[in-house]
């Protein structure tokens, strides 16, 4: 086999995080490549490099045995490499036509659509593909949008084709259209790389797949010699998934304290995001909200914190109807909320930590006599929040954005915690932090549940919705696909429910 | 039906500097740059025009010097928005300040010194014979062509090159352009230059061709139309030519509407009154087609994103 | 008492800090002059004039120390400009040359009482104040009779600066000339509220030109006017002009008839030359008012020095002959070449603002045979019965 | 850190450029240039009392916008803010209560002009608010609107019957004008008020419960949505109180220096925007403003020393304006406070 392209070595770290670790990574001409590994195991981060968009700490790169700099995706288009990412690097706005004619460097420079639109029909036409290439793209399909991805691709003559997760958006059919132009793409000589978290693809169509965990390489491996379980295995390390969960009880109050009702909501864009989703939550309950990201949870949860107007149905917050009241309406209701973006919403990274944990409350007594501020009052409480809550910070005083992610994550929680909530709402909370801090914080939110609090956690990590979960709530395309209690949930039922099977 | 066209012919000289800005700053905004010194470049083009053309007697030297130091200037922004990633806003407002005094300075000499050689109208043989439009739009300077020409340009190039796509899917999402290849900050320094340029031709042509005469602070206030009319123009070339007719029309009106008694004070409010209606008709035009702004506007762009 | 300290204090000060600034002991200590302008020296206009003044008098008089002259100062700041050429630069007289100086000036006066100041244009006086003034109106008439004479279609425009009763006479002057030779003709004006703004100017002559003026005058510091007027006078429609402040007729060699000339540096001269002689002190000048006309030769016809009719025009105008009261029938010329040697030699034989004179509504303002008095003159806000616009209110 | 050293550096290099460019305009050095503004601005107790009353404006105008651009809120608009305050004042003192004494006629012109520059300010508000139109046009818009207004007013209904004609109100009654300190023309009322207007605007930026939802705005906007801060009542009530305080320095300019309405461009020479220098190179803190606008009403009166002793024209203040904002600009402070890094997606 000729081997195409050697990466050797590759390591990138984020501030205080890991994401490659010495990984060495291998990809032979005309061959269908699986990369496998959990969310954050670092598969993102690597072709990332490969295509230009990161560079390296360390490492090198090969492609056919010479030593290749990759400092852009410039680069790597001209060497001949193009990546499909999961969200689709597609400009809304724009045509079919003009996302393939983007970067195309050899066509005219005049009228580049014409041609291209002659390109695109020849394509579709000879692998049996329906496009339009004269819509803008925001008209258009999951699986259509990757069509025009690998379009893109095709047109740029690439020989190796890397695709982040490519199903995770498509229905069945879809999935089976894909996987039928890989294999064309395969018997022309090119090569695929498949991003992917699922075994199926892998043992569907791969003939090779490396594995990554936790930023580091496990292994490569020929598709006819593993199965399964073995892949698992490979995957998440020994155990993790038969952990017993026995200390923590699974019980919970008949007591409603989150109720949904027939809920839609609207994105950005004017579509449909949630489209009639109900569902309830008890006290003492963690009700977990498993599925890929971009299939509504933002949505649901802007929806329920008040951020976003709710178009039709309602939410009631024991038994009060909180329908478009207004976050701070809500918030006092006794609602917390810890939100996916960290940095940017969580916390106001030029303010100091003192005044980052008043947040919610400054206007409140005895922080506030109704115009003035109590500092003193202020930083006493801070100062005890951070003490309680294991914040390693000099002073109640720094600047919040001087904290470490897993710092920042419980200053968010030290303040939404203290306010005792009856329903706090968790959006990725441990998503890019260190296992210690991952730790701390899941332990937060189990002790919290003891105390009666209802708990909405949103995660990709399904470990962490296994672990932490009384039931399982899986999102797909703006509806509910089902919810499942955890003693009969298995891995396996809810990523297939995660994409829509 | 004179008194009309008397009234049009005169809207198009009036009106042609903006066009440029607006052409240019179309452009740069199309990028993803908000560039607020639109004021500094014309006024730089201004007195840069006047002053070569004072010094070599040849206007088309005066105007091409203009262009260059329009460009110039706005690469002083490119630098502070592209490079540093300072704040836009800020920026654009420094380009405004120091446009303004090194004019000021510069021109210092030139003030009420006649232009020793000015561009005189070219009547374009047969056109100029059209009815009505005849007289109107082929009985102007040359550089009212020049800026005809460039409407289409600007329109054909945006929409219909290799160019065109690059330039507005970096201002749509550098991230995706940025993956696709695309030297990100290379089209955006051109475009701002590009606006630039086209900043400093409008000045040149307040100074050299409508004035003509070197006035300090004579853009008054211009360049902050020019991005009114960006914005109503929805940031398309075509639509930025009725944009800049529309201000250069009603500031004729104002000396037309004088003899029925209202205060010319309050008419020459018009033009910037104008300017706020105009972008609350933008703003629901806006958002009853969905259009908006490019998309990552003002918004610096940072490749590797930290967590 | 403490603002005496302050001022000792201030100049122990400045003695401290300013070096080089110690005058040369000479024979007769020379009288430091200080001028303040209004507008840039470069524009076309009134700053420029005087401060071609005062380049003429800089050889003529070499008892007087010429201090470099302040330009574009802004009205509200001109107090400190003051403060700087008495504290800092010792002047002895200064010159305060726009009418918004008026209030600073006297305020000055107050303040440095052993000062002599001099305001153009204003009508507030002191014992060290005094105020002097160049005046056109004879001038404008004279324009006023050859623009009569001119205009094909009975349409004569006028391009103001500012809406105030220096430029609102000049109206009145050029338009009672007008009347005297063609009644029927009205006169139009457009209001740029600016000394000095060509863009402004040209949208205002454009203008009048498209609601069908042939002749124009105006009162604007640059000669863009008389550039209109060429540039449609050689595409085949005459536009007759008359320039302004500054000799224009260059711009418009086919175009300008004639036009206004000022000669600052007479009054100046005059004034500088009694203060040398004591005629002038620190506690006099409570009535000393220039207001020179041409027959002083602080003013000329002309939009070329010298030549008070473009050549080009004179026969056009002998050719047009009007019947006068006193000279019987006339050409316009020699009715223009006459009233201008009356009025040089004894303003007291002829003035264009002589009754009786009607305003717009009719009113009687100037009763058959009386003059219009310096005040009523000086503050003058009505227009002419032949002025068709309005004075903005 | 090395970056940071590399901005300092080039910072200073844009000023040298800058000063670089002047010498060669105007073949002025810099150091004989700077030499003669510090002089005749710190140099004397004249000068010092000249830049003390050019600072009041900037003061109060440079207070006044920093609060909205503490919140993100880009008002350009202080200029027209402090004509419409002179115009407020003057009604007060020509038309509504001339005959009022002293000590009800100033405090009511004081009001009166604060209310009118704040709801000048409002405009660009309820346009942001209700139609989200970009503030900084709108506001620049209304400054030239406000300099036609009151132009409008002085050369129409507002002119003087006494005053021959010419383009001024009349003057105001001795009971509406401002006491000065001696024979300077420091106008110490507006002083005093300006300066404790920054000590409350400090105490309100830093310790009350406005500040506080003024800072969260103006860091993140986002966090301040999730918080569910009130966004539009402190984007109104920031542009009302920034409005209100250029108004007052409007009032100080007409009842202390002017003692009457005049054409626009008498009444400020662009103190609203040198305003938006003092704001940022005061780093939006009202002390520190009050600091920068004194060292800028220098600058203001250097300007007229070096066109009478260089014969630099008074643009040159201008250009070394932009040099500064710049200067500002490269040092990197604008960006660490406004980081307008947009990150989309957790990853």
């Amino acid at each position: 086999m000729e081997k195409l392209l050697q990466m050797k070595g590759i390591t990138k770290r984020f501030g205080d995080i890991t994401a490659n670790d010495r990984i060495d990574f291998e990809l032979n001409k005309g061959e269908i490549h699986g990369l496998l590994g959990e969310n954050g195991a670092g598969k993102t981060t690597l072709m990332n490099i490969l295509y230009g968009l990161y560079t390296p700490d360390e490492g090198e790169i090969y492609i056919n045995g010479a030593k290749v700099e990759i400092k852009s995706p410039h680069d790597a288009i001209k060497l001949g490499i193009s990546m499909v990412h999961q969200n689709f690097k597609l400009i809304q706005s724009h045509t079919v036509i003009e996302n393939v004619a983007l970067g195309l460097k050899d066509t005219n420079f005049f009228y580049p659509n014409r041609q291209i639109e002659k390109e695109i029909r020849t394509f579709s036409e000879k692998y049996n593909f329906k496009i339009d290439p004269n819509v803008p793209v925001w008209q258009l399909s999951a699986g259509e949008k990757q069509r025009v991805e690998i379009i893109k691709a095709f047109c740029r003559k690439a020989r190796i084709f890397i695709l982040d997760e490519p199903t995770t958006m498509l229905t069945p059919n879809e999935t089976r259209d894909l996987f039928r132009l890989l294999k064309f793409l395969r018997e022309e000589g090119i090569s695929v790389i498949l991003i992917t978290h699922k075994l199926d693809e892998v043992m569907n169509i791969c003939d090779r797949v490396t594995v990554l965990r936790g930023g580091k390489k496990v292994g490569t491996i020929d598709i006819d010699r593993v199965d399964k379980d073995d892949l698992a295995r490979m995957m998440f390390g020994q155990d993790i998934i038969l952990k017993e969960r026995e200390e923590y009880s699974i019980s919970f109050d008949e007591d409603i304290v989150l109720e949904v009702r027939d809920l839609t909501v609207f994105s950005d864009k004017g579509l449909p995001a949630v489209k009639d989703i109900s569902f309830d939550i008890h006290r003492g309950e963690i009700l977990g909200i498993a599925g890929v990201s971009g299939n509504g949870q933002r949505e649901l949860i802007e929806a329920i914190t008040g951020l976003r107007k709710v178009a039709r149905g309602s939410i009631k917050i024991l038994g009060e109807d909180v329908t478009n009241v207004g976050t701070k309406e809500i918030l006092n209701k006794g609602v917390a909320h810890i939100p996916e973006e960290r940095m940017r919403v969580g916390v106001i990274p030029s303010m100091s930590l003192e005044e980052n944990i008043i947040l919610r409350s400054y206007d409140k007594s005895p922080f506030s006599n109704g115009i003035l501020l109590d500092y003193s009052v202020i930083s006493e409480y801070a100062k005890e929040l951070i003490s309680r809550y294991k914040i390693s910070a000099l002073d109640e005083k720094i600047p919040a954005g001087t904290l470490s992610g897993g710092n920042i994550q419980k200053l968010i929680l030290a303040r939404e915690l203290s306010i005792s909530p009856v329903l706090i709402i968790a959006s990725h909370p441990t998503q890019g932090l260190d296992i210690r801090s991952t730790q701390q914080i899941h332990e937060l939110l189990l002790r919290k549940k003891e105390e009666g609090c209802a708990i909405l956690l949103v995660s990709e990590d399904l470990q962490e919705l296994m672990d932490l979960s009384d039931r399982i709530a899986v999102m797909f395309n703006g509806t509910i696909r089902g919810i499942i209690d955890i003693d009969r949930a298995s891995i396996e039922e809810i990523g297939s429910l995660m994409v829509g099977v | 039906m004179n008194f009309i066209i008397e009234i049009l012919k005169a809207t198009i000289p009036a009106g042609t500097p903006l066009l440029l800005g607006a052409l240019g700053e179309i452009y740069v905004e199309r990028s993803g740059i908000l560039n607020l010194g639109v004021e500094g470049m014309m006024i730089m083009g201004a007195i840069s025009a006047f002053g070569i053309t004072t010094m070599t007697s040849n206007v088309w030297l005066g105007i091409l010097t203009s262009a260059v130091v329009g460009g110039g200037m706005a690469l002083v922004h490119a630098f502070n928005s592209i490079t540093l990633k300072t704040n836009q806003t800020l920026s654009g407002l420094a380009l405004t300040m120091l446009g303004l005094g090194l004019s000021g300075l510069i021109g210092k000499k030139y003030v009420g010194v006649p232009l020793p050689n000015k561009l005189h109208n070219f009547p374009i043989y047969g056109l100029k014979n059209i009815p009505f439009i005849g007289p109107i739009l082929f009985d102007q300077d040359p550089l009212v062509y020049v800026s005809y020409a460039l409407t289409f340009i600007f329109w054909f190039f945006l929409f219909n090159t290799r160019f065109g796509i690059e330039l507005r899917s970096v201002g749509e999402s550098p991230e995706v352009a940025d993956s696709a290849g695309i030297d990100v900050s290379k089209i955006q320094y051109l475009a701002v230059f590009i606006g630039g340029v086209m900043a400093g031709l409008g000045g040149a042509y307040l100074s050299v061709v409508y004035a003509p005469a070197w006035i300090e602070g004579m853009t008054a206030g211009m360049g902050w139309i020019v991005l009114a009319i960006t914005i109503f123009s929805l940031w398309r070339p075509e639509r930025a030519i009725f944009g800049s007719y529309l201000f250069g029309g009603i500031r004729v009106l104002q000396y037309k509407l004088q003899p029925f008694g209202i205060s010319p004070n309050l008419l020459n409010m018009l033009p910037f009154i104008f300017t706020i209606l105009v972008l609350m008709l933008a703003a629901k035009e806006i958002s009853r087609k969905r259009i908006s702004a490019p998309s990552s506007l003002g918004i610096p762009y940072f490749r590797e994103k930290l967590l | 008492m403490r603002s005496k300290f302050l001022v000792v204090l201030s100049l122990v000060l400045l003695f401290v800090l300013t070096v080089n600034t110690v005058n040369g002991v000479g024979a007769e200590k020379k009288l430091r002059v200080a001028f303040i302008y209004v507008g840039p020296i470069g524009d076309y206009g009134w700053s420029h004039a005087h401060e071609m003044a005062r380049q003429s008098l800089i050889k003529k008089l070499p008892w007087v120390e010429f201090l470099p002259p302040a330009e574009s100062v802004p009205e509200a700041d001109v107090i400190r400009f003051i403060d700087r050429f008495v504290r800092e630069e010792k002047a002895d007289v200064i010159f305060t040359t726009s009418f918004g100086y008026m209030d600073a000036t006297i305020e000055a006066g107050k303040k440095y009482p052993d000062k002599i100041f001099f305001h153009c244009s204003g009508y507030s006086r002191s014992k060290n104040v005094g105020t002097y003034f160049a005046e056109l109106y004879q001038i404008y008439y004279l324009n006023g009779l050859m623009a009569g004479a001119l205009t094909k279609t009975n349409k004569v425009g006028y391009v103001g600066a500012h809406p105030i009763p220096e430029v609102i006479r000049h109206i009145n002057a050029f338009a009672l000339g007008v009347q005297e030779v063609n009644p029927k003709a009205t006169v139009d004006v457009r209001w740029l509220f600016s000394w000095y703004d060509p863009s402004k100017a040209r949208m205002a002559a454009e203008s009048l030109i498209s609601d069908g003026c042939d002749v124009l005058a105006f009162t604007e510091d640059s000669p863009t006017v008389v550039t209109v007027g060429e540039e449609y006078t050689k595409k085949g429609k005459p536009v007759y002009t008359f320039g302004h402040y500054s000799p224009m007729q260059k711009y418009g060699p086919n175009s300008c008839v004639s036009g206004q000339l000022v000669h600052w540096e007479v009054i100046y001269r005059d004034i500088l030359e009694k203060i040398r002689r004591k005629v002038y002190t620190n506690t006099n000048l409570e009535n000393v008012d220039y207001w020179w006309l041409l027959k002083e030769k602080a003013v000329e016809l002309g939009g070329e020095f010298g030549v008070p009719i473009n050549p080009k025009f004179i026969p056009a105008l002998k050719d047009k002959k009007i019947t006068d009261p006193v000279f019987g029938k006339i050409s316009v010329y020699d009715l223009v070449m006459k009233r201008l040697s009356q009025m040089k030699a004894n303003p007291e034989k002829f003035d264009p603002f002589t009754g009786p004179i009607k305003d717009q509504t009719g009113k009687v303002r100037i009763e058959a045979g009386r003059r219009a008095s310096h005040d009523e003159l000086w503050n003058m806000d009505w227009f002419v019965s032949n002025v068709i616009a309005k004075i903005p209110k | 850190m090395l970056k940071r050293y590399k901005n300092i550096g080039l910072s200073f290099l844009v000023i040298f450029l800058g000063l670089f460019a002047i010498y060669l305009v105007s073949s002025v050095r810099p150091d004989i240039m700077f030499r003669s503004i510090a002089l005749s601005a710190f140099g004397s107790i004249y000068g010092l009392t000249e830049t003390l009353t050019k600072s009041i404006p900037l003061m109060l105008c440079g207070l006044g916008l920093s609060l909205s651009f503490r919140s993100s809120v880009w008002n350009i608009g202080a200029e027209g803010q402090l004509l419409m305050g002179a115009v407020g004042a003057t009604w007060i003192a020509l038309y509504i209560m001339p005959n009022a004494p002293k000590f009800l006629l100033i405090p009511a012109m004081f009001l009166v002009g604060a209310i009118c520059g704040g709801m000048w300010a409002l405009i660009p508000a309820v346009l942001k608010v209700k139609f989200n139109l970009n503030e900084i046009i709108v506001s620049l818009m209304l400054n030239y609107i406000a300099i036609e207004f009151v132009n409008y007013l002085v050369y129409g209904p507002w002119k003087s019957p006494y005053e021959w004609g010419f383009p001024y109100s009349t003057k105001f009654p001795e009971s509406a004008q401002l006491p000065r300190i001696l024979d300077t023309r420091v106008h110490y009322p507006t002083l005093i008020l300006a300066l404790i207007l920054a000590v409350i605007l400090y105490i309100i930026l830093y310790r009350s419960k406005l500040g506080y939802e003024i800072r969260v705005i103006g860091d993140s906007i986002d966090a301040a949505r999730y918080a569910g801060l009130d966004i539009h009542r402190v984007v109104f009530l920031v542009l009302l109180l920034g409005g209100g305080l250029a108004g007052l320095a409007g009032v100080g300019e007409v009842a202390g220096i002017h003692h009457r309405l005049r054409v626009a461009s008498g009444i400020s020479s662009g103190y609203g925007y040198t305003a938006v220098i003092v704001a940022w190179l005061g780093r939006l803190n009202p002390l520190l403003i009050v600091l920068v606008s004194f060292l800028f009403g220098g600058l203001l009166v250097g300007g007229d020393a070096i066109q009478v002793s260089l014969g630099l024209p008074g643009s040159t203040i201008n250009f070394i304006n932009g040099l500064i904002l710049i200067f500002v600009l490269v040092q990197g402070f604008s960006k660490t406070r406004f980081s307008t890094i947009k990150r989309r997606g957790g990853k």
